[in-house]
């Protein structure tokens, strides 16, 4: 399948919406991968960081809220902290959560966690998650 | 050496290399012979509209330059000429020049311009990168130096068919000459530099790039003259087919270039940096258009270069896709481009208005000859060779002959510049030395 | 009153397709002090300049103005006519109606011929109040200072001492090489570093115009382009290293190295002293070179403390010594990461620039590695791979197929050491994949910085640097090698990375800067520069402080500035400064402006 | 020494073993942790998008409680520390966030409170020669792994008071106590943190990364300053066994109760039955 990129495809309104949300600009990043190379969750994503930036930077924001990478995103800002360009990858992660909760609704429900194990987690953890998965 | 050596110095290309190592040397005092094959001089970087990475106009910081090579007292300006013989060796080379017939004798021009006006025949222009059109008579630019014109004996009327001289007919100072001949002159110098810089590689070779036979597929110095103040569009982008401007520009970089297999293999060294620029101009210049430059590596490596092309990215929101475009073809009055994003892994497509190649440089057409004519060792690709491309990189095998510019092998302008002075202070040194054994003699 | 001609070009279509030059002539011979106005198609080509000297001649003209392309232009040519004719330079001048008016009003024929009107007419009235001035001329002391005994100082060297110039060739360390002595081999040949290396030490080692101070800093800068005074101070001499050259030499010139402080007896050899010797210099070349960023800097890398995590001159010395054994424990390598862009292209946290040689010496190193190691496996990862000239895309891809090294695209997140073995945690974009190698050793290209101590130098020598350290050329694409003050050049890293071809070209380049200098008799100085008025001046140094080119010093008992004429560029900074009109410049005095004004209010 | 303390919500409830110890051994080297006497829960994690202010509320409540009682704040919770002095630099940085925040929570935060991280303030305010010296019971033989986690680390320039990519703050407490911190590479990498809520595989691969690390180093133990690394780390490891054969379970810990112990306190109320791995037989062994 060949993407068609046009002004109107990689200046779309998600990609501007994220830029928005994110307060970052997507084009500030010129593609080294540090930030998948350092990423402690990469190996649980199906796309690496870097390459949800890239989706964007060609307005393929469909991908990338498709994707199962931002809900891995532990925003630990391991990548930010050693980014060349100094984009925080974890705020761009944190719209594209955004976008999708409004979207596509929670992507956590919250009856699917055992009730034992929600009486153990730690309130940090279970605000955090709730912050992170739910609209 | 039986008599003294001479010392004046015979530089093959006016361009900006040939240029400043001809200003290096009359300005200590010696004598320069400096030989143009074109009418004037300025060569490549003539043609040029802003230069990376500053974006200063390229003819406003180049004017000065020939117009002191022009007024040098210790300048012999030989433009439209070429060197047919080369005699001799170091301290004494004998050096026959042939200068074509110009058919307006330049003594008595004043460099009007009324025959270029009154000229009724247009052709395309290779200065313009055939986006623009000259008369048979003409000269390559309203700056140029000396302001001389010549008349292209291959689509003049008269010439052609025997009638029109409608130069002659206005010239106010009688300065046309239909019968003059080319003329050879002899020189004597000590020591030869040369700067025979590059061209681009013929694009029609790249049958995938669709270039020739889509007309909005142009070259990058076609993209220089559409950019420039003095180009045919007066400095607006319109694409060559029907006048519009264009709205989504495609840069595709090594056309032609890390290519072993088709084309050339080696990089062609300024391209990165003059893709960067030219979508930064675009975008200037049209500024809801939307820039995209397919590349393998950006190489950025100059001062402040890297900062530029970064500037591109985040300023200019110029698209960076790297890949190699596969193929360019015309469907639906648009310039459909066919590339890949190897960082998502995603094949993409472009229906742009306007496609700009990045050329391989290759040598200068003709240097073959003038390696001939000098004995000089040149790779495989035609560039000529240094004597050890580490520590001896303007000097070659042979004694008193040096390398300027791009001659050598893809350069930009501060690394032309720079090394032209190089081959000029190798110059500098064999004739002070030759002062010193002179005066002592 | 002076009798003013006016000239006016119509540049082919240029000016007259735009400005009506008749009317032009007719309407500014009307006014007053206008004694002659004619106008010629072309003013700059030979039958125009006889205009000009046969209108001098004819109508005893003494005032000059041609209204015509840009000065920059032809300013010197119109000069040189009316010289001819008898006329002072200084009081011909151009009025520009091409670039300024006929070019940009194209659309407004009828403003624009009113505007060269008025701009002839505010010229005529410059001119009515020029002076006629002389250049000066500044006589030029022929000995060059290079600073920094590296490849590129001592190319530099070797060129000016070959044409028959005296050098001096000042060293920070205790012997010439720089950092090309750290070396092992060049690429694109291997050729041997050190052999090429010994060869031009012993060139510049012999070479009787040129005398070598090592361990060896300027400490002090005075007077201006030909005419230096430059104090340098010698910590101590390494046996067999020169330290005066023949005495004739010297002699000749008249100006002899000074001690200062200690006579070379009184020096013991256990005790180095400092000495500090004074020269004469016309001429300087800055050849300071570069050094690398300090692995301590890189925390993500492990910040200099895993001794198998090394730098790529560290890299070189295990080539140069023949064998590749890691530090930790001198076992030979198997796999080895090269980490490209360490701190390069960081404008967040580390350097913005790209530092240019790295790629390629990194690939060098690859395949030095392997002819070594031929089982081993070497990694390089990158964010761009730069082998941009003669002969490097090739050598790269040489690495690539014939040395087997694997070419990662990605930057290296972090450098760690675990059970022994060095852990880099890296990228590979093109596949899409998080990589892990665990390494024997890792090799980091850090980035190139100015050399230490470059800043400082700057400082002394009051050249520009950019914020980085890097000395600042004084046009990026035209004029490459000279820095923005007269006299002081520039050659190879010290103005920005450079590889070695790069930098020879480089420095030979400033070498023909430095002999197109001594080559004239003298320098002539063009006298349009500031001065000052003695009798308005209140000494109160805000010019001292506002001249960009420290063109501007307080007077050595007097209570009033004084102009370095050498120096001044009549910039015009001092005239704004001054609170009493005190400093003016020549042919641009307040006065002048005032009353060209005029003719356009 | 007095300052006014925020324990977060996580403190008072399953880490107030950390919490017990900490206000114990503080007092015992004379600085109270005094609590502030209302305070809400900080939000656990940072807002991250642009126009999230709601979010900035809590922590500027408690920010607000802090000035009332003085111009610094300590803070127990990693989270809760990042959470609030991020909020405290942005309101510092950006008057307009301010106003509109003063506005919303009717009242005048001036942006004036330090926030601090408690192991910030034993090492910079207390010292750790003071602690030192106040050692009872040295914890000598006793090989731990000093594990930061990312919220005192990151974003360096925001909260950072160490080297953010080579920490050494905790090992060198750890030192002062008469352990020896083993070196290892991943003190500072993320365990998971939230992840665990949905994604437990995720957290345990991370969580046995950094464990598995630590004992090859040699440790005995994992000390820590953040209660979800803590709970991550320990409560991962139950099942570790069944995804990584071999896998020996390895205590961990709080760094205050580490402290309390080597300075000889009662620790009965430090919550030492909440943890999954057993952290006494460590600790008896020790004697």
């Amino acid at each position: 399948m060949r993407v068609k990129l046009s002004a109107m495809r990689v200046r779309n309104d998600l990609v501007r919406r994220i830029e928005e949300l994110s307060g970052q600009d997507l084009l500030a990043c010129y593609q080294c991968g540090k930030c998948s190379a350092g990423c402690p969750a990469a190996f649980a994503m199906d796309l690496l960081p870097s390459q949800v930036i890239r989706l964007v930077q060609l307005g393929l924001v469909e991908e990338v809220l498709n994707a199962k990478t931002p809900w891995f995103c532990a925003a630990c800002q391991t990548c930010y902290a050693r980014c060349p360009k100094g984009v925080d990858l974890s705020r761009i992660m944190e719209a594209i959560r955004e976008i999708a909760l409004q979207e596509r609704g929670d992507y956590l429900v919250i009856e699917e966690i055992p009730a034992e194990e929600l009486a153990e987690f730690p309130q940090l953890a279970f605000i955090g998650g709730f912050r992170k998965y739910t609209a | 050496m039986a008599i003294a050596p001479i010392q004046r110095v015979l530089i093959i290309g006016a361009g900006i290399a040939g240029m400043q190592a001809a200003l290096d040397i009359a300005n200590a005092g010696y004598e320069v012979v400096l030989v143009e094959r074109e009418p004037s001089i300025g060569g490549r970087m003539a043609q040029l509209s802003e230069t990376f990475p500053t974006l200063d106009c390229a003819q406003c910081i180049l004017t000065p330059r020939t117009v002191e090579v022009g007024h040098h007292e210790h300048i012999r300006l030989r433009t439209y000429s070429e060197v047919e013989a080369v005699e001799g060796q170091l301290g004494d080379f004998r050096v026959r020049i042939r200068r074509r017939a110009a058919y307006v004798n330049w003594e008595v021009c004043t460099g009007c311009g009324l025959c270029q006006e009154k000229c009724p025949k247009k052709v395309i222009s290779d200065f313009e990168r055939g986006i623009g059109p000259r008369k048979a008579i003409y000269t390559l630019s309203p700056q140029a130096v000396p302001n001389k014109p010549v008349i292209d004996r291959q689509s003049c009327i008269y010439f052609e068919r025997g009638k029109c001289r409608a130069c002659e007919k206005f010239c106010p100072t009688g300065a046309i000459d239909f019968e003059q001949e080319d003329a050879i002159i002899e020189e004597r110098v000590g020591a030869i530099i040369v700067a025979t810089g590059y061209d681009l590689y013929p694009l029609s070779l790249l049958g995938e790039y669709g270039y020739g036979e889509v007309p909005d597929v142009i070259d990058s110095l076609a993209f220089e003259r559409l950019l420039s103040a003095s180009g045919p569009t007066a400095g607006q982008v319109r694409r060559p087919s029907d006048g519009a401007e264009p709205k989504e520009v495609v840069f595709i970089q090594c056309a032609g270039s890390r290519d072993p297999e088709l084309h050339k293999p080696y990089c062609s060294k300024i391209c990165c940096m003059y893709t960067a620029k030219h979508a930064m101009l675009y975008k200037h210049k049209v500024h809801d258009g939307q820039a995209y430059v397919f590349y393998i590596d950006i190489r950025s490596a100059g001062k402040r270069y890297e900062e530029f092309v970064q500037r591109a990215m985040e300023e200019e929101r110029v698209l960076y896709v790297r890949g190699k475009v596969s193929r360019v073809f015309r469907e639906n009055g648009k310039v459909m481009v066919w590339g890949t994003d190897t960082l998502s892994g995603q094949n993409v497509e472009v229906a742009a208005d306007l496609v700009v190649l990045a050329p391989a440089m290759v040598p200068k057409a003709g240097s073959d000859v003038v390696a001939e004519l000098l004995d000089l060792a040149t790779d495989e690709h035609g560039w000529f060779t240094a004597a050890e491309a580490n520590l001896q990189p303007v000097e070659t095998k042979r004694a008193g002959v040096f390398l300027a510019g791009a001659a050598v092998g893809p350069m930009d302008i501060p690394e032309t510049v720079a090394q032209a002075s190089g081959a000029a202070a190798q110059v500098l040194s064999l004739f002070a030395q030759w002062a010193e054994r002179n005066g002592n003699a | 009153m002076r009798k003013i001609g006016i000239f006016v070009c119509h540049c082919g279509l240029n000016i007259a397709g735009t400005i009506d030059v008749q009317r032009v002539v007719e309407e500014i011979k009307k006014y007053p002090g206008v004694a002659f106005a004619a106008d010629y198609k072309y003013m700059c080509s030979d039958p125009g300049q006889a205009l000009i000297r046969q209108a001098i001649a004819d109508y005893g003209l003494d005032g000059i103005v041609v209204a015509a392309c840009s000065p920059a232009m032809h300013e010197v040519t119109f000069r040189k006519a009316a010289r001819a004719a008898g006329v002072n330079p200084y009081l011909t001048e151009i009025a520009n109606i091409r670039e300024q008016i006929s070019w940009v009003h194209q659309t407004q024929p009828e403003e624009a011929t009113r505007k060269a009107i008025e701009t002839i007419a505010t010229i005529v009235e410059k001119v009515r109040y020029d002076e006629a001035l002389v250049p000066f001329s500044l006589p030029v002391v022929k000995r060059a200072l290079v600073i920094g005994g590296g490849i590129a100082g001592m190319t530099t060297a070797l060129h000016i001492a070959d044409a028959g110039y005296p050098v001096v060739l000042v060293e920070r360390e205790a012997q010439l090489g720089g950092k090309m002595r750290q070396l092992s081999g060049l690429y694109l040949n291997f050729d041997a570093a050190p052999d090429l290396l010994e060869t031009k030490i012993a060139a510049v080692m012999q070479h009787p115009n040129i005398q070598v101070l090592t361990n060896a800093e300027v400490v002090e800068l005075g007077g201006y382009v030909g005419n230096f005074t430059v104090k340098i101070s010698s910590r101590f001499q390494v046996p067999g290293y020169k330290l005066q050259v023949p005495g004739s030499e010297i002699a000749q010139s008249g100006i002899n190295p000074q001690p200062e402080t200690l006579q070379p007896e009184t020096l013991q050899p256990e005790t180095p002293q400092p000495e500090t010797f004074t020269f004469d210099i016309g001429a300087i070349v800055v050849a300071t070179g570069f050094d690398l960023l300090p692995k301590s800097e890189l925390g993500e890398y492990g910040g200099g403390r895993p001794p198998d995590v090394i730098d790529g001159l560290q890299f070189e010395r295990m080539l140069a010594e023949g064998e590749i054994r890691r530090p930790s424990d001198g076992a030979v390598p198997k796999e080895v990461v090269w980490v490209q862009c360490a701190g390069s292209r960081d404008p967040e946290l580390h350097m913005p620039y790209c530092s240019k040689i790295c790629c390629m010496y990194v690939a060098k190193q690859a395949m030095a590695y392997k002819q070594r190691v031929p089982d081993g496996q070497a990694y390089v990862f990158y964010i761009d791979i730069r082998s941009q000239g003669k002969g490097y895309e090739e050598f790269v891809q040489r690495a690539m197929t014939e040395y087997d090294v694997l070419y990662l695209r990605g930057k290296v997140a972090r450098v760690f050491e675990e059970d022994g073995r060095v852990v880099v945690y890296g990228v590979d974009t093109l596949s899409g994949k998080a990589v892990e190698v665990q390494a024997d050793l890792v090799v980091l290209a850090t980035a190139v910085v100015p050399s230490a101590g470059a800043r400082d130098l700057a400082q002394r020598l009051r050249v520009s640097t950019d914020e980085y350290g890097f000395f600042s050329e004084a046009h990026p694409k035209l004029r490459p090698v000279e820095s923005l003050t007269a006299g002081i050049f520039l050659a190879g890293a010290a103005q920005f990375p450079k590889d070695i071809p790069e930098t020879v070209a480089q420095a030979s380049g400033a070498a023909a800067k430095v002999l197109g200098l001594f080559a004239q008799r003298e320098m002539v100085q063009e006298p349009t520069i500031a001065f000052v008025d003695e009798e308005l001046c209140a000494g109160c140094g805000l010019c001292v402080a506002a001249c960009p080119y420290e063109a501007r010093v307080m007077h050595p008992w007097k209570p009033i500035a004084v102009v370095q004429t050498a120096l001044c560029q009549g910039c015009g900074a001092c005239v704004v400064a001054c609170p009493n009109k005190a400093s003016s410049l020549r042919n641009l005095s307040t006065e002048q402006l005032l009353t060209m004004m005029e003719p356009v209010l | 020494m007095r300052i006014a303390y925020f324990p977060g919500c996580t403190l008072n409830t399953t880490a107030k073993g950390f919490d017990n110890a900490l206000r114990a051994s503080f007092a015992a080297l004379g600085a109270e942790l005094v609590e502030l006497p209302e305070w809400n829960c900080c939000g656990a994690t940072f807002p991250l998008l642009v126009d999230n202010m709601l979010d900035l509320v809590a922590p500027t409540r408690v920010l607000l409680a802090a000035q009332r009682q003085g111009d610094r704040l300590a803070v127990a919770c990693t989270m809760c520390y990042n959470v609030i002095r991020r909020t405290n630099n942005r309101l510092r940085s950006d008057a307009d966030a301010l106003e509109k925040l003063n506005y919303f929570i009717e009242a005048e935060y001036r942006g004036g409170v330090e926030v601090l991280d408690v192991l910030q303030i034993l090492r910079d305010d207390v010292g750790f020669e003071a602690v030192q010296a106040a050692v009872k019971k040295p914890l000598t033989g006793l090989k731990v792994a000093a594990y930061y986690g990312c919220m005192v680390l990151r974003p360096p320039t925001e909260v950072a008071y160490d080297d953010p990519e080579n920490p050494h703050a905790l090992d060198d407490l750890l030192r002062a106590l008469g352990a020896e911190p083993v070196e290892w590479p991943h003190k500072a990498e993320c365990c998971g943190a939230y992840l665990a809520v949905k994604s437990k595989e995720a957290t345990a691969e991370m969580s046995y990364r950094i464990l598995s690390s630590a004992q090859r180093a040699g440790a005995q133990a994992v000390v820590t300053n953040c209660p979800l690394c803590q709970f991550n780390l320990d409560k991962q490891q139950l099942d570790m066994g069944r995804r990584h054969g071999g896998y020996q379970p390895v205590p961990v810990l709080y760094f205050s109760q580490l402290l309390g112990v080597a300075l000889g306190l009662d620790t009965a109320d430090f919550g030492w039955e909440r943890h999954y791995v057993d952290v006494r037989p460590l600790l008896e062994s020790l004697g």
